[in-house]
């Protein structure tokens, strides 16, 4: 049984060991840019500059941070459980990389298409949660323990948004391969269809990535990093790789479901480097909009961000998806998606608006010219 | 929503201002006219010797007790046969930059004017390992109105 | 009842608007006195013309009564501790003052009271307002003024396990500065 | 098979003790506070404060009257010329030295362009609290830096300017400080809206701090609040309005109160605060004329008579009082410091009991304290 | 959905086994390189749990008050009704009305659970 990379016939091992080994190039490589490229972002936001110093404009300040934290002491508290502190590393960088498996970055390479794509994706990625909690419960530090915490009941509340919005789309293709995903919007992205559950992804993977407004388990002015605060070195920054990793897979996964990968708008009979243009484009505009949100916002409390997940985004997926099955069942015409998409937005941005400005006044401001003497 | 979409637009529009960074050891600030660095010691060309007499003025004056100054009789006095009209003259003097707050007092209590707080030299770039270095004697305090580093601005 | 008391002396501190007031007569009749004399009934109370305000020396151990007296009069209420601090007068022991104002009224008023050197012991005022809790713990650190009754009598400003040495007294003294020029730089050395 | 049986108290849950500070990002200096949090909710809050003390007021009673001024920059760090006015202030009100006019008028300006920038300290310091990634501090540090630049010409210093002088200032300002500071205001105008626009409506700025920390009007004047911190409560308490110093009587401004006396109020108070010093500043300028700056008799070393005040002037975190007692001579008898972060800061526990972890950060954020002047 | 070959599904999984393990080379070469380069002292106050520079007062680990356990509760159901979906999400159009209205009623069964928990405020952080 052999399998074909390059145009080459090779055994099967060597094609996924090869495959895989691109990617882990392809990753270090991306997470070393992401990085350089989200300071260079968050900075202009803030009519800063960014890293200059190293290398031209900056460029290697990655590098020379990799490698600074390579070379940085590796630091073990002494109340830690040496286990679950040792491990956690793992168990949040394993499953983000196993994430890479799937990702359809061009027709025609890929390490693998499943035909459970999606689903694996969703089942690989959550595990990542318990390294979390194992970082935050092994380093035997409050903050880290409180940031656990918080971890697990952001990642466990926001998965179902997260799974559902992506099932939603996955029923109009009929598939949760993410090739015919892809292929199935060569003219229409899902977007279009599906404005409210492309909203309820993107809100549910800056909630699972930990990005702001929900950075709450590893909030600075609050829990000092989170569950982390106690990592240094090269171990911290597995699980800095991590978080890149799953905004990068984050982005090509909403890239692929939503935005039509590296298909839509000018169909699939594309050059490899057209593809590759779109592919980039669309991610890259995800990522960007992460960036953005990141200058833009404060942060949730928790209460506030598990309300928003249970009461908000968990009904409306369910509602998008009874309409979705309608819809197909029925064999109504697409735009009733399309409406029922912004109706449920319209309501979804109302009820957050009434829930953020309860009954209560804007507090006015009493100006008086003469204070009463 | 419409907040959020505020906040996003703003800082959009900050997005493509110019970035108010200066890129320091590149780029320096201008320093204004006024500022005051560190206190330092004028010198008098036309007789060739330090303004300074030695008066403990400053050193009574100084909140914070950077000073030390010791003088000593001038040898260029004229009834030594020299051409200062100073008959007694600055020996050591000492400020330990490390401790002064740059208050300007010792500047105000000055009656020779020859101490002042108006550089443009090294003033704000002092960063040494060991804080003795901070420590400046006469000759270190001397040099840059010596060498005609210091642009005049005097208070009044 | 305004704020007339402070007018006066408010003038000068206003630089040039009005020419200052030559010292007013020793009569308090223009001040909030009279009213505050008859809060104060039964409080041996003795008024002194201040600065901008009046200032009333109180017994120390009537001082909360007539703290309590002042904040709930009608045509008073000094709802609103200002301040509260000590002044060491070496041989005359320590005053207690109290800086006092109504927020309803607008109206100023220092309280003090003089604790002779052997007996540093005053009632806590945290009774009559919560702001005084923790005015009273840096000015028992300070002074080594007790406070009879204050509910959290720890060191505020102040390492817990100093409180032997009272820093704001005036026989406290400067620690010495520390020398790194002079003679510390090897003056001598050099020769003269 | 029996349960193995299990102690009582195993599945207790216990409330753990989160020590926050000193060295913790969002403390605004050396501040500690031990929250006792059950869950995420606090149930008690012990601040420690102190770490900053320097014994300023010890050391100006050992120094003269002129050199206490660098002290009164360094207790009050973000608002150091209405740290200065106070203390000149009390000595000219001891010395009865009467100001000429355009020191008074100088001084004014000064003091409201500094309650601008320590606003904008405020706003910077308190977007992060709340999580904005430094895009609101650099927004407020973009215009503190140009308020503090203005200073830098003016005074010849950047934060500690010792620039007031009993009986006026050290010197004349710059030649151009009318157009300077029109420059200036202009540019703070188009910075508020930045801020402004980055914060105040934002739906999750005001989902974390409407309603958080709240405190009543009475709570608040019982603990000695003073400030934003206690009109955000309704209390319609400003120095400048109630006993008006310096020319505050005759120029024409606003003074914000809230009336939910939570964070949110507090913010939106603060912001409205920087509005009125443009327009306090604004109406100095046109009022500005050319004269004195100091008295023309001065006396080289200031003596004080017998005597004592309590100056209090609205700074921007509140009261900043100055007791002074003088037995004649050249220095203090006595200086005390009234600081208005201290007494704000007692109200902490009121406001912070039942609340979430997060508001905590919050709420003592919104107290806006400078460690330096709780300290002194 | 053609039903897959055995070798097909083990050569779809396969770089799925070799993805784990290179995952866990990764991080293990990682951690080695930086034994190799990076100091290590033995100094006992460098191993002190970070407690914004105080001493810690008492292990972290203890009964913390979880006040989530009623959203883990809830998780767990909710994430078995996705379970549920996912199979029928892709095969219903073929089933057809029926299979569709079944599922309402099963969403609409469990939304009535979620509606419930609501009610009794399990969805409260405390």
């Amino acid at each position: 049984m052999n399998n074909e990379l390059f145009g080459f016939e090779i055994n099967v091992w060597f094609d996924a060991l090869a495959r895989v080994g691109i990617i882990v190039g392809f990753m270090t490589v991306t997470v070393m840019a992401l990085i350089y490229i989200e300071r260079k972002i968050l900075a202009r936001f803030q009519m800063r500059l960014g890293p200059t110093r190293t290398g031209p404009r900056g460029t290697l300040q990655s590098v020379a941070d990799a490698l600074k934290l390579v070379g940085k002491e590796d630091l073990r508290p002494r109340m830690a459980d040496p286990w679950t502190f040792e491990l956690a590393p793992y168990v949040v960088f394993v499953p983000i990389f196993l994430g890479f498996v799937i990702l359809p970055f061009l027709l025609d390479w890929h390490v693998r298409i499943l035909e459970l794509g999606l689903l694996y994706f969703v089942a690989v990625s959550s595990v990542n949660i318990v390294g979390w909690v194992m970082a935050g419960w092994g380093s035997d530090n409050r903050y880290a323990m409180i940031g656990g915490l918080r971890a697990a009941a952001q990642g466990i509340s926001y998965e179902l948004p997260l799974v559902l919005a992506l099932l939603a789309a996955a029923m109009l293709a009929g598939s949760l391969n993410l090739n015919t995903i892809v292929v199935a919007q060569a003219h229409i992205p899902y977007i279009v269809w599906q404005p409210l559950a492309f909203f309820i992804f993107f809100v549910a993977a800056l909630a699972e990535m930990n990005r702001p407004p929900f950075d709450i388990p590893v909030g600075e002015s609050e829990v000092v990093g989170g569950p982390f605060v106690e990592y240094s070195g090269i171990r911290w920054s597995m699980f800095f790789l991590a978080e890149y990793a799953a905004l990068f897979i984050l982005a090509l996964i909403g890239a692929s479901v939503f935005l039509g990968g590296w298909a839509w708008p000018l169909g699939e009979e594309l050059g490899r480097w057209w593809q590759l243009v779109l592919v980039s484009a669309k991610a890259g505009g995800l990522i960007f909009l992460v960036f953005w949100v990141r200058a833009s916002v404060p942060r949730l409390r928790i209460d506030q961000l598990m309300s928003y997940s249970w009461k908000v985004l968990l009904p409306l997926t369910f509602v998008q998806i009874v309409v979705n099955g309608a819809v197909l069942v029925y064999d109504w015409p697409d735009v009733v998606l399309l409406a029922t998409g912004v109706v449920g937005l319209g309501f979804l941005f109302w009820v957050t608006d009434r829930a953020v400005r309860r009954p209560r006044p804007r507090p006015a401001l009493v100006a008086q010219s003469e204070a009463a003497r | 929503m419409r907040g959020i979409a505020k906040s996003l637009l703003t800082t959009l529009s900050t997005f493509t201002r110019r970035p108010v960074t200066r890129e320091y050891p590149d780029v320096h600030r201008p320093i204004p006219q006024r500022d005051r660095a560190f206190p330092l010691l004028l010198w008098d060309t036309e007789i060739d010797e330090p303004f300074c007499t030695g008066c403990h003025a400053c050193e009574r004056a100084c909140p914070v007790e950077c000073m030390t100054v010791l003088m000593k009789d001038n040898p260029n006095h004229t009834s030594q046969g020299g051409s200062s009209s100073r008959r007694k003259i600055i020996d050591k003097f000492w400020i330990d930059y490390a401790r002064c707050m740059r208050c300007n007092i010792c500047v105000e209590v000055c009656n020779f004017d020859a101490i002042a707080m108006n550089n443009t030299w090294q003033g704000h770039e002092l960063s040494v390992y060991d804080r003795s270095d901070l420590v400046m004697d006469l000759q270190q305090l001397l040099a840059q109105h010596r060498a005609g580093d210091i642009k005049e601005w005097v208070a009044q | 009842m305004t704020t007339d008391e402070t007018q006066p002396a408010r003038a000068t501190g206003r630089g040039g608007a009005q020419p200052a007031s030559p010292p007013p007569p020793p009569s308090f009749d223009d001040t909030i006195w009279p009213v505050v004399d008859r809060a104060l009934a039964g409080v041996t109370a003795t008024p002194e013309r201040g600065s901008l305000d009046l200032i009333v020396h109180v017994p120390r151990d009537e001082v909360v009564a007539a703290l309590r007296a002042l904040k709930r009069h009608a045509d008073l209420g000094f709802d609103y501790l200002r301040s509260l601090t000590a002044v060491d007068n070496e041989d005359e022991g320590i005053d207690v003052v109290y800086h006092l104002y109504s927020t309803a009224k607008r109206l100023n008023l220092t309280v003090k009271a003089t604790l002779p050197n052997n007996d540093l012991r005053i009632e806590t005022a945290t009774g009559v307002w919560r702001a005084a809790n923790w005015l009273e713990r840096e000015t028992a650190e300070m002074f080594g003024v007790t406070f009879a009754g204050h509910p959290d009598p720890r060191t505020l400003l102040l390492p817990e396990d100093m409180t032997d040495t009272f820093p704001l007294r005036k026989d406290h003294p400067l620690a010495e500065i520390e020398v790194l020029q002079g003679e510390g730089m090897g003056y001598t050395a050099e020769g003269q | 098979m029996a349960m193995p049986r299990l102690p009582d108290q195993e599945f207790e849950t216990q409330d753990i003790m989160i020590n926050m500070g000193p060295q913790h990002p969002s403390t605004h200096g050396v501040f500690r506070m031990v929250l006792t949090v059950d869950g995420e909710v606090v149930r008690d809050v012990v601040p420690y404060v102190g770490y900053m003390h320097r014994g300023a007021e010890k050391l100006c009673e050992t120094m003269d009257y002129r050199q206490g001024i660098g002290y009164m920059d360094r207790t009050e760090y973000l608002a150091n010329f209405n740290a200065e006015l106070s203390y000149v202030m009390a000595v000219e009100q001891l010395m009865d030295i009467q100001v000429p006019e355009r020191a008074q008028w100088i001084r004014m300006i000064l003091c409201e362009l500094n309650r601008i920038s320590s606003h904008f300290m405020f706003t910077g310091a308190f977007g992060t609290d709340v999580g904005v990634f430094g895009t609101a501090f650099t927004y407020s540090f973009i215009q503190r830096e140009i308020v503090q630049d203005l200073f830098e010409e003016i005074t010849g210093d950047r934060l500690m300017y010792a620039y007031f002088r009993p009986g006026g200032l050290a010197w004349e300002v710059t030649d151009n400080f009318v157009e300077r500071v029109r420059e200036v205001l202009t540019q703070v105008k188009q910075g508020l809206k930045d801020v402004d626009g980055l914060m105040t409506a934002n739906e999750i700025f005001i989902a974390r701090t409407r309603g958080v920390g709240t405190i009543s009007t009475e709570d608040a004047i019982d603990y000695g609040m003073s400030g934003p911190a206690l009109r955000a409560s309704g209390v319609d308490l400003d120095i400048r309005k109630t006993e008006p110093y310096l020319y505050y009587d005759q120029v024409d401004f606003d003074v914000p109160v809230g009336e939910h006396g939570d964070v949110y109020d507090r913010f939106l108070l603060r912001v409205e605060e920087i509005r009125q010093s443009i327009r306090i500043v604004e109406q100095c300028l046109e009022r500005l004329r050319p004269g004195p700056i100091l008295p023309e008799r001065m006396p080289r070393m200031l003596r004080t008579p017998p005597g004592e005040v309590y100056i209090r002037t609205e700074a921007p975190r509140g009261e900043y009082g100055i007791y002074l007692v003088s037995k004649g001579g050249n220095r203090p008898y006595r200086l005390k410091i009234r600081s208005a972060g201290l007494s704000n800061l007692q109200a902490l526990k009121e406001m912070t009991v039942g609340q979430y972890v997060a508001d905590a950060v919050v709420i003592l954020g919104s107290i806006d304290i400078v460690l330096c002047e709780v300290d002194r | 959905m053609e039903p897959q070959s055995i070798d097909q599904l083990y050569s779809n999984y396969l770089p799925v086994l070799i993805a784990t393990i290179v995952g866990f080379v990764l991080v293990i070469s990682a951690l080695l390189g930086s034994r190799l380069l990076a100091p290590f002292s033995r100094e006992r106050e460098k191993a002190t749990t970070y407690e914004c520079g105080m001493l810690p007062i008492r292990r972290a680990s203890t009964n913390v008050g979880v006040r989530f356990y009623l959203y883990a509760i809830l998780f767990i159901i909710f994430d078995v009704e996705a379970v549920f979906i996912f199979p029928w999400a892709l095969s219903f159009v073929g089933v057809g009305a029926q299979a569709y209205w079944v599922m309402v009623a099963f969403i609409a069964i469990l939304g009535a659970g979620l509606g419930y928990a609501w009610k009794k405020g399990a969805l409260q952080w405390r």
